[in-house]
């Protein structure tokens, strides 16, 4: 079967974020995508640590421990930045400034529902982070995932069975077999990888995918 | 490529449309966007519901476009000054609407609306006129009133500098109400004394990121006059 | 009968603000209390529209426009003041962080609540401004009023009659012929104009002052 | 005379008691108070409640404060990191306790406790583990959850500079949690790289106003080489 490289899945989101947007992009397979940004588009990205701005890793022996991402890896700051504390951070998000949000998964419903803070293993140490407040954060949330699960199980499903992050919130759904649109009428396709046919990707899924 | 700065203040509030909500920024006539107010005027949009901490002073600015019929409801603290004239002509006419707010709960029932909170519990106005038919309770042992957001359609503000991605600084006490309007408005408009590159302003130093500012008019001070008028 | 001059009774609340106070000093007689805080002290001076650390007037001629206190007077500001937003200044009020607030009155009830916005009339234009924050706004809130109106009824009250601005929250009195303490036992004198006694100054009160 | 500074970072903790509830900046590394840490660790007070984002990191600062058992409880958003090793230890032996929130909710929660908000509705965590036993509500057909402010006796920040009257400016992303945390409160106690004279920080550009900052204690850059140690 083909699928998509993260590389690819991750130009993919890329190409769906618009000139003069301002984007999170979340822990994880999410970081991929701002080396997939268009040149001919400007794109303001912001990490909720209290930076709107963000630029890309600095070189090697430039590293800043005061200059750091959500992930807690050196960056840059670019012209035009700003810093701000986190309760300002989150207010950005919260209130819906954002305009894009990119988070990894474990499970993303047909209903929007995300789920990727926690497996519900009882002997987890729990930690959620920004991941509650970045689900909610933007006015579309686009996910990346593999859509299998290493044992062949679908990520997308009916309900989710792990732990939610936040009900309804996924705008799109970026997987390395398909794109997939969350709509008020379930889920749509609108990309499937090549030598795929819809019925199978909706078989594979184990839920109705709409052409 | 971002650029948000626009070439005229009548561009930069063109569709404000009748009926709509707008913030205006400005403590007294410190920091109040007098030249945008002046656009709005001559763009003729009516039925307007305002948000400003006072209800206009003297003949300038927001009180001009009281006096101009405009305005059909304003949320405020203060209405009531000595220059306040055509405000009071107008609410003592009935042909006004007043919802008068503590001023700080204004201020916070503002900066819920950017923040994304659904309501909160104030003690400000407990057991007062201002509090009458409103949600209250008790936390640990101490009275509060529920406040709601005030969102907006549009914000006007002003502020010092600002560069084409809407970064801004504002001077001294003028900075007041502007932060928290850009941050409640679906469109934010600031009036700003010069425009600056990309890069000029102090990363540490911006007070409303550009994520908040959606139109950026340069008016020089001094412009027309009126920006440091009539003025305290 | 002997009455304290405004100036006497500034400076007798000046008198009580400790070195190293934050203090708001609200409008009209209350702003008298800047000219006699003690020169040996250092208090800083907060104004709600967004400036801690305010100095005394400026110079003629010096005047600026975006310098202003709450009463839109031209102000200066000290070496060590910072600017700040609404929200953040009123945070700084309702979260309790100013030591102390003076304030003008139209009544004070000997429970301690404060009536000092609107005089009830049915033609008057209501305005509030910041009197309802900051009469909540601060660890003591002082009142300085004439005890008297012009009528000769007192101020000083078992309920107020007005529409209250804030309930049990005003620390102490400071009139032309007292000041008075707002204690869970009721009102206690702590100062009386000469050749005024305890009963004479309860009679002229209404309402049971203890010595 | 207003003088906040201290000689000593030991003697700006020395008043911090057995059970006492500690607000400590930073996100991981940066901002962190790493000295101030260091001091209360050899001051000695134990079964103290913890505010960070995190729950320590590696072998430094509050993981060590953490490892010396000093801690009862930790409020906090993400606790499991790679090197959160002491932590993870104490955890699983049931020797700490952990209230987990949302790093958005955590932030406003301390927001609220210093702006004298009884409690707020926040669409974070509705519908999900962290928010059960919560009271929720709908408003404008959004669902929300209640939450209520987290105070502290005790807030421990980092900064880049301050001065006598507690003026503090912070250094790019180590501004974090500091400046909400030193509003929250009852005593803020601020390390910072270098004192300035009053009058040094630009007014505009203060984070956090003096009014914030009880005690401020000098800590050299580099001065123990844990400032800037394990970084990241």
């Amino acid at each position: 079967m083909n699928r998509y490289t993260r590389d690819q899945m991750a130009a993919r989101v890329a190409r769906d974020i618009r000139d003069g947007a301002y984007v999170n992009l979340g822990i994880g397979l999410p970081t991929l995508v701002a080396n997939h940004l268009p040149k001919d588009r400007e794109i303001i990205l912001h990490t909720e640590n209290g930076l709107l701005g963000m630029g890309p890793a600095p070189a090697p022996g430039a590293e800043d421990p005061d200059l750091i991402n959500a992930g807690k890896q050196p960056v840059t700051e670019l012209p035009g930045a700003s810093f701000f504390h986190h309760a300002d951070s989150f207010a950005m998000m919260r209130g819906g400034h954002l305009d894009c949000c990119v988070l990894g998964a474990f499970q993303v419903s047909v209903g929007g529902d995300l789920a990727n803070w926690h497996t519900g293993a009882p002997e987890a140490i729990p930690a959620v982070g920004g991941a509650m407040d970045l689900a909610l954060g933007a006015k579309s949330v686009y996910v990346m995932m593999e859509h299998l699960t290493k044992g062949g199980e679908s990520k997308i499903v009916t309900q989710c069975t792990y732990p939610v992050t936040a009900l309804h919130c996924v705008s799109r759904i970026y997987t390395d077999l398909a794109v997939l649109e969350v709509t008020s009428q379930g889920l749509r396709a609108v990309d499937i990888v090549d030598g795929l046919s819809l019925p199978e990707l909706a078989r594979l899924s184990g839920v109705p995918i709409n052409g | 490529m971002i650029d948000k700065t626009m070439a005229t203040v009548a561009e930069a509030i063109a569709d404000i449309k009748d009926g709509a909500t707008v913030m205006i920024g400005g403590f007294g006539s410190a920091g109040m966007p007098s030249e945008l107010i002046d656009a709005l005027i001559a763009q003729g949009a009516r039925e307007l519901t305002i948000v400003n901490n006072n209800a206009g002073n003297g003949d300038a600015g927001l009180a001009l476009l009281l006096k101009a019929r405009r305005v059909r409801k304003i949320i405020c603290s203060f209405p009531r000054q000595t220059d306040s004239w055509h405000f009071d002509t107008l609410y003592r006419a009935g042909e006004i609407e007043l919802e008068l707010v503590p001023q700080g709960n204004l201020a916070e029932r503002i900066r819920a609306a950017g923040a994304g909170i659904g309501a909160f519990y104030t003690p400000t106005g407990f057991g007062t006129l201002l509090a009458q038919g409103k949600e209250t309770r008790e936390i640990d042992g101490r009275h509060y009133v529920l406040e709601y957001p005030i969102r907006a359609d549009f914000a006007l503000v002003k502020a010092l500098a600002g560069d084409r991605w809407g970064n801004l600084v504002y001077r001294k006490t003028a900075r007041n109400f502007g932060p928290i309007m850009a941050t409640a408005a679906r469109c934010t408009i600031a009036q700003v004394q010069r425009i600056v590159p990309l890069g000029a302003l102090d990363p540490e130093a911006v007070v409303t990121p550009g994520i908040f500012v959606h139109r950026v008019v340069c008016v020089p001070a001094g412009a027309t006059g009126a920006t440091h008028g009539a003025a305290a």
